[in-house]
């Protein structure tokens, strides 16, 4: 009973990361139609700014945060300038192979820079857990899963709260329309990949300093990404969010009740299951006929 | 034209081994690219000409080379409830068989699949499915070692009766190999796309409604490609074990499925020859750069070649490289190279 | 003489909304069939349904006597139920005579159990060169064998719907479904169109159209089916929806582009002239 | 950072000299130095420069400098094989190191034998190496059964009733759970729960978890020290408060302190080499001369547990050629049979392993158990 509580707190606090890794994808994917893979490479690139911002520059923990953040923005902006926006109308599997293209120079990029050894981010969470009965949860994780939420919900209004959100919903919905409209597609294009990239980049800074931080971190993180993103339907923020817990507690019983040898199965067995049965998706919104 | 450049390559790759002389090194480099544009080819028949984008083509690259190396090696495996089954080792011809069977009808599956789920949905099932197969490979200690890796992994040996046999051990036999392997390959991919069959497939691929309309049985065509495709990149796997004489579950890497896809659309996505010169040029390239700058990049110099050719010829090179002999400008739809179909 | 097709109680449901209510109409072997009505009345819903691309939510549509229901389109074409599509009616990437051979996808090949094999062996080659000819065939029938070798989706609009017929035609239907087939078309255009039609008929095959342009479907049809927010309101020949006031009603009360499309279906008899003004 | 642009330039120059030298002697060194183990890779590379920039200060090697040519092979098994198809053919080095991880050296082996060169293993760990009937292999780290050998005296002292695993999906891992597994069955001592993490993931919660509702005493793990770090980390974030010793010898106790801090106190670790306490080395002297020099060129201190392997194997290489009076590969692979010096963790000496007529060489270094106390590594007083 005690290890199935462990596991249920396990798997909120895992799946709050794993939901920040969804959502920047899921927005890049739905309105752009553009299949991210720098996604894992800007997740490294966030923990590598945190690295130096905090190892390197002595910047406190909470300033170092939205500094990553901003970098991840500004990285993303300049690789939709120069890498995507001259790919604008190729079919999906240019862009894609570009942006395979860019996340393998991007990935050699910081083992050149920083070396293989993997780099710790120091934290001012105590190291000592908060103990509740017999469930213990670490401060920093707590904070991850706060922070994790905070950003998630930011990200939720900007899209549905504001005027560039509507603007990106139109994209989403129709390109061609939204341009017909007056919505300035290319600014929105850049806004939504500079967005991804900055939320990507979050979960790098945020996670960074809760494992260690090496250039290969973004492979595996990207993988899961892309299931979170199918499980919850393309596009669909929502659905990302509802996505990452659900492969968090698949992960989580998976390894605690069948085999930890299957626990990264566990995932991708849930998805084809889930794509066989639903094949958009389980959350994904009804979608246009003709 | 189109029909003696790939009678010119044929006959460079059949003479390149005396032009290069004793240089293992780079016969070496030369077998293992071949492998890789086998897999390259049979990727080619599904993302060019039906346009289903499979990232877990190295599932079935996996699947051959295990099937083949358990097959020459002998297993004994126990399936609960008191079954056993015990394998003596076959030869390794046998296994290289058994693995474009095995491969083929795990093709058959993933085709099934592939009506159900497009676009997105159907490269995140592949990935998903090359990752479990991934993680038997690596759990299913009995059977497959797992990450101890199957060693020992005999050379394939021809034999005909009456004749006798024939052990490929040396690089220029495996090589022969390989590139009789290729050529039958690529001569089957030209069949088909030249044929009622490949008809049906560029029909799906360019106007799905339309083609069900003319009565193209979607299901069963993209069912066919899927499981021809998966065959030969069994056949490839097969190849690869048997020439590496090691596997491990690290043959189901994502990032070769990666390689892959860069040869086929890089080289040119739909057309017969882009995957050949895809493969020969990035399976190439990492050999021409390893003695010219330090690990780190080659890797970045890799990644900006395949998004310069990409800015350059964004339909690949070979599609470019046609365009630019017609000289005239690139039209923004893909156009299929001219294919044995039109004259015979 | 028993139907060629009868439309049986079909009716589709989206959600809560009602594309096709009960729609109930025969077509008889040798007519030519218009199925008209305002936009958003079910017209090419009538035809997906018919064509299996949609499943009714009630009733079944029958083919010869054969119920479609739970059939794939490719099976009902198959059966020999053809149709050209609205907007996009090509494979653009091909030119238009591998249009055709992609067209001519069930025939010929029937005598060999194994055609995967015989491509394989390359003994599909006698008859791939029957194929050859019943493409050029078709392609001259339809008047397009200046541009058999250029590429389908280049082609002037009128033009690739002539390919889109060709394609149809090359399922050797014993009816055709036309989409809309000459909007977007000059006045002469749709004039060879007209006559293209009536040829179809003479090579036996029944014909049922949907229509914006109505002089035309005045011109070409025996009988016409009138639909509107997704019920059959009327069914007849010409001359009596022309002056069913259903029909006028139900076209007046569309915008003013729809009510000069009814005018000019009151007034083409005077004029006889084909014009193109009827889109909505 | 200055490490890696040093490596790079080196390498360069490397190249850039090859031809110049026609008259050193070549050893060939086939590493990952990109991938996922690019880290350790690069850590023994520096560690095999240091020993041949030494040797080459005394005079090199029957009167000629070495000279080391280093190729990547990118963490993948095609590619080692590649790497020494290469080193052996086109550079024609008569002797190869390589190739870290277990299924890199397997990879290689088949070409070893093809060209009849030998090779010695600085780090792999799976016993398939030297029990596959490969004449031309030479290793002088431990296998897991060899490490489980040594760690047996220590299993009563420490009172050991019931053991955990948490292993590496690996070779290595499950090497290592197999071959303690047993012996700690031999002593009486019951083996509980295995359980897997894979390669490059991060978050070990659920195993963790499980190991923490377990009735076991002790957990035994075995992985690199970069998931250590993380486990010690979660192991403390889940209040996981039970005896760990670690194996496998790619620790790196400092890097444990300095990245996992206060949660890596108390968690016990094998190792084979003891650079903290010097004095305690077979070979004190060298010790001493080895980090002195490792510290001089600017690599990270924590590096030298791994990149020993690479000075003593390129030393064990040298005394090879040395006693073949040629560098020729037939010679050196008989010669690599009357090698026998004190390493930095023990005395380099091949005793024959694998079917007999076709043996592999394996060397038995020293394992030590050392725990971390206070941030700092001590000896434990058993």
């Amino acid at each position: 009973m005690d290890q199935l509580i462990q596991h249920l707190v396990n798997t909120a606090i895992l799946g709050g990361t794993y939901a920040l890794l969804g959502i920047g994808l899921t927005l890049i994917f739905g309105i752009m139609n553009v299949v991210n893979f720098t996604h894992g490479a800007l997740y490294t690139v966030g923990a590598y700014l945190m690295y130096l911002a905090v190892a390197a520059l002595g910047l406190n923990f909470f300033l170092a945060l939205p500094v990553a953040i901003l970098g991840g923005l500004l990285f993303g902006a300049a690789i939709e300038i120069l890498l995507l926006r001259p790919f604008r109308g190729q079919d999906i599997d240019t862009t894609m192979l570009v942006m395979i293209g860019a996340g393998i120079a991007l990935q050699s990029g910081t083992l050149w820079i920083f070396g293989g050894v993997a780099k710790a981010i120091p934290s001012p969470f105590p190291e000592a857990p908060l103990q509740i009965g017999p469930v213990s949860v670490s401060w920093l994780r707590l904070f991850v899963l706060g922070a994790a939420l905070a950003l998630i919900g930011l990200a939720y209004a900007l899209i549905n709260r504001t005027k560039l959100g509507l603007a990106m919903r139109a994209a989403f919905q129709d390109a061609d329309t939204a341009a017909l409209m007056g919505v300035n597609v290319r600014r929105i294009y850049t806004a939504t990949f500079a967005m991804g990239s900055a939320l990507a980049a979050a979960a790098g800074a945020l996670l960074g300093p809760v494992y260690v931080v090496y250039p290969q971190m973004g492979g595996l993180a990207e993988l899961k990404a892309f299931a979170i993103v199918i499980l919850g339907g393309l596009g669909n923020v929502t659905g990302a969010a509802i996505g990452g817990f659900i492969l968090a507690l698949a992960e989580e019983l998976g390894a605690g009740y069948v085999s930890s040898g299957y626990r990264d199965a566990m995932g991708f067995l849930i998805i084809i299951a889930v794509l066989l049965y639903k094949p958009t998706g389980l959350f994904a919104k009804a979608e246009r006929i003709g | 034209m189109s029909r003696l450049l790939p009678l010119a390559l044929l006959a460079a790759l059949v003479a390149l081994p005396l032009a290069l002389g004793p240089s293992p090194y780079l016969l070496n480099a030369l077998i293992v690219t071949g492998i890789l544009t086998i897999g390259a080819l049979s990727l080619n028949l599904l993302l060019g000409f039906t346009g289903q984008l499979s990232l877990g083509h190295i599932a079935f690259f996996g699947i051959g080379a295990y099937v083949s190396a358990l097959t020459s090696l002998g297993f004994e495996v126990d399936l609960g409830f008191g079954y056993r089954i015990v394998h003596e080792p076959w030869p390794a011809a046998v296994g290289f068989g058994l693995a474009t069977l095995a491969a083929g009808a795990c093709g058959w599956l993933i085709g099934r699949l592939s009506f159900r789920v497009r676009g997105a949905y159907f490269v995140i099932v592949t990935i998903s499915f090359a990752e479990v197969v991934r993680l038997v490979a690596l759990n299913w200690v009995e059977l497959t070692q797992g990450p101890l890796a199957l060693t020992g992994i005999p050379a394939i040996t021809l034999g005909l009766p009456g004749i006798g046999t024939w052990t490929l051990r040396t690089k220029l036999q495996n090589y022969y190999l390989v590139l009789a392997v290729g050529t039958l390959c690529w001569l089957v991919v030209a069949r088909l796309v030249g044929s009622r069959f490949g008809r049906a497939m560029r029909g799906l691929k360019e106007n799905e409604s339309l083609a069900l309309s003319v009565g193209i049985n979607a299901t069963r065509t993209l069912t066919v490609a899927a499981v021809i495709s998966a065959a030969m990149a069994g056949a490839a796997g097969s190849l690869y074990a048997h020439y590496l004489r090691i596997i491990d579950p690290d043959v189901f890497a994502f990032t070769t499925t990666v390689s892959m896809v860069i040869m086929v659309v890089a080289g040119g996505k739909g057309t017969l020859m882009g995957p050949v010169v895809g493969g020969l040029i990035f399976g190439l390239l990492p050999v021409a750069l390893r003695p010219v700058m330090a690990p780190e990049a080659q890797w970045i110099v890799y990644g900006l070649v395949l998004i310069v050719i990409l800015f350059v010829m964004p339909r690949g090179i070979v599609p470019g490289l046609a365009d630019l002999v017609r000289r005239r400008p690139a039209r923004p739809a893909p156009v299929l190279e001219p294919s044995p179909v039109v004259q015979r | 003489m028993s139907p060629i097709l009868s439309v049986d109680h079909a009716g589709v449901r989206f959600g809560g909304l009602v594309a096709i209510a009960d729609l109930h109409f025969d077509v008889q072997p040798g007519e030519i069939v218009s199925l008209i009505g305002p936009n958003g009345a079910g017209k090419t819903t009538a035809f997906n349904v018919m064509t299996g691309f949609l499943k009714p939510s009630q009733g079944e549509v029958r083919f010869r006597g054969t119920s479609l229901k739970g059939l794939q389109p490719h099976e009902i074409t198959r059966l020999g139920l053809a149709r050209t599509f609205q907007r996009t009616s090509v494979f653009a990437d091909d030119t238009v005579f591998d249009n055709v051979m992609i067209g001519l996808h069930r025939q010929g090949g029937r005598m060999s159990r194994a055609p995967l094999l015989d491509a394989l062996l390359g003994r599909a080659g006698a008859s791939e060169r029957a194929l050859r000819e019943r493409a050029a065939a078709l392609i001259d029938w339809v008047g397009l064998s200046a541009r058999a070798q250029e590429r389908a989706g280049a082609l002037a609009y009128g033009e690739q719907r002539l390919v889109g017929v060709a394609l149809a035609l090359a399922t050797e239907p014993a009816m055709l479904l036309l989409d809309e087939p000459v909007s977007g078309m000059n006045a002469s255009e749709t004039r060879v169109f007209v006559r293209l039609i009536r040829q179809i008929r003479e090579r036996g095959i029944t014909v049922l159209l949907v229509e914006h342009d109505m002089p035309m479907v005045m011109e070409v049809s025996d009988r016409i089916v009138v639909l509107n927010y997704g019920r059959l309101i009327a069914e007849g020949p010409p001359a009596a929806i022309r002056s069913d006031p259903a029909v006028i009603e139900a076209y007046l009360g569309q915008g003013s582009a729809a009510r000069r499309a009814a005018a000019e279906a009151q007034g083409c008899e005077a004029q006889g002239s084909v014009s193109e003004a009827a889109h909505a | 950072m200055t490490g890696r642009f040093t490596l790079t330039t080196a390498i360069l120059l490397a190249l850039a000299a090859t031809g110049a030298r026609a008259d050193a002697i070549r050893i060939g060194v086939n590493e990952p130095l990109t991938g996922p183990f690019a880290a350790s890779g690069t850590y023994v590379v520096n560690g095999a420069r240091i020993a041949a920039d030494e040797i080459n200060a005394r005079g090199g090697v029957l009167g000629k400098k070495i000279e080391l040519v280093v190729e990547d092979n990118k963490s993948n098994p095609t590619e080692a094989a590649a790497v020494a198809e290469k080193l052996i053919t086109s550079d024609k080095t008569p002797v190869l190191m390589g190739a870290w991880g277990s299924s890199l050296t397997l990879a290689v082996m088949p070409k070893l034998a093809d060209y009849e060169v030998p090779m010695l293993v600085e780090t792999s760990s799976s016993g398939k190496i030297t029990t596959s009937g490969n004449p031309f292999v030479f290793r002088i780290s431990p296998p897991s059964a060899l490490e489980a050998e040594t760690f047996a005296p220590m299993v009563a002292k420490l009172g050991m009733k019931k053991v955990d695993f948490l292993v590496l999906n690996n070779d290595f891992g499950r090497g290592a759970a197999t071959d303690f597994g047993k012996m700690l069955k031999d002593k009486g001592v019951q083996v509980g729960l295995v359980e897997i993490m894979d390669q490059g993931a991060q978050d070990m919660s659920a195993q963790l978890a499980k190991l923490k509702a377990s009735d076991s005493d002790t957990i035994m793990v075995t992985s690199a020290v970069d998931q250590l770090v993380l486990l010690f980390k979660q192991m403390a974030a889940l209040g996981l408060k039970k005896r760990v010793i670690t194996t496998g010898g790619s620790q790196n106790p400092d890097q444990i302190i300095a990245q996992a801090g206060s949660a890596a106190d108390g968690t016990m670790h094998l190792t084979t080499f003891l650079p903290w306490i010097p004095e305690k080395t077979p070979d004190p002297k060298a010790t001493e001369t080895f980090i002195a020099e490792w510290k001089r060129r600017g690599y990270e201190f924590a590096g030298v547990t791994e990149s020993f392997r690479g000075y003593d194997g390129i030393r064990a290489i040298a005394h090879a050629i040395e006693r073949a009076g040629k560098p020729e590969p037939a010679a050196i692979a008989k010669a690599f049979w009357s090698v026998d010096f004190t390493g930095l963790n023990g005395p380099i000496r091949f005793a024959k392993s694998g079917p007999a007529g076709r043996e592999s060489g394996q060397s038995k270094p020293d394992v030590y158990l050392i725990e971390i106390k206070d941030g700092r590594v001590v000896v434990p007083t058993l």
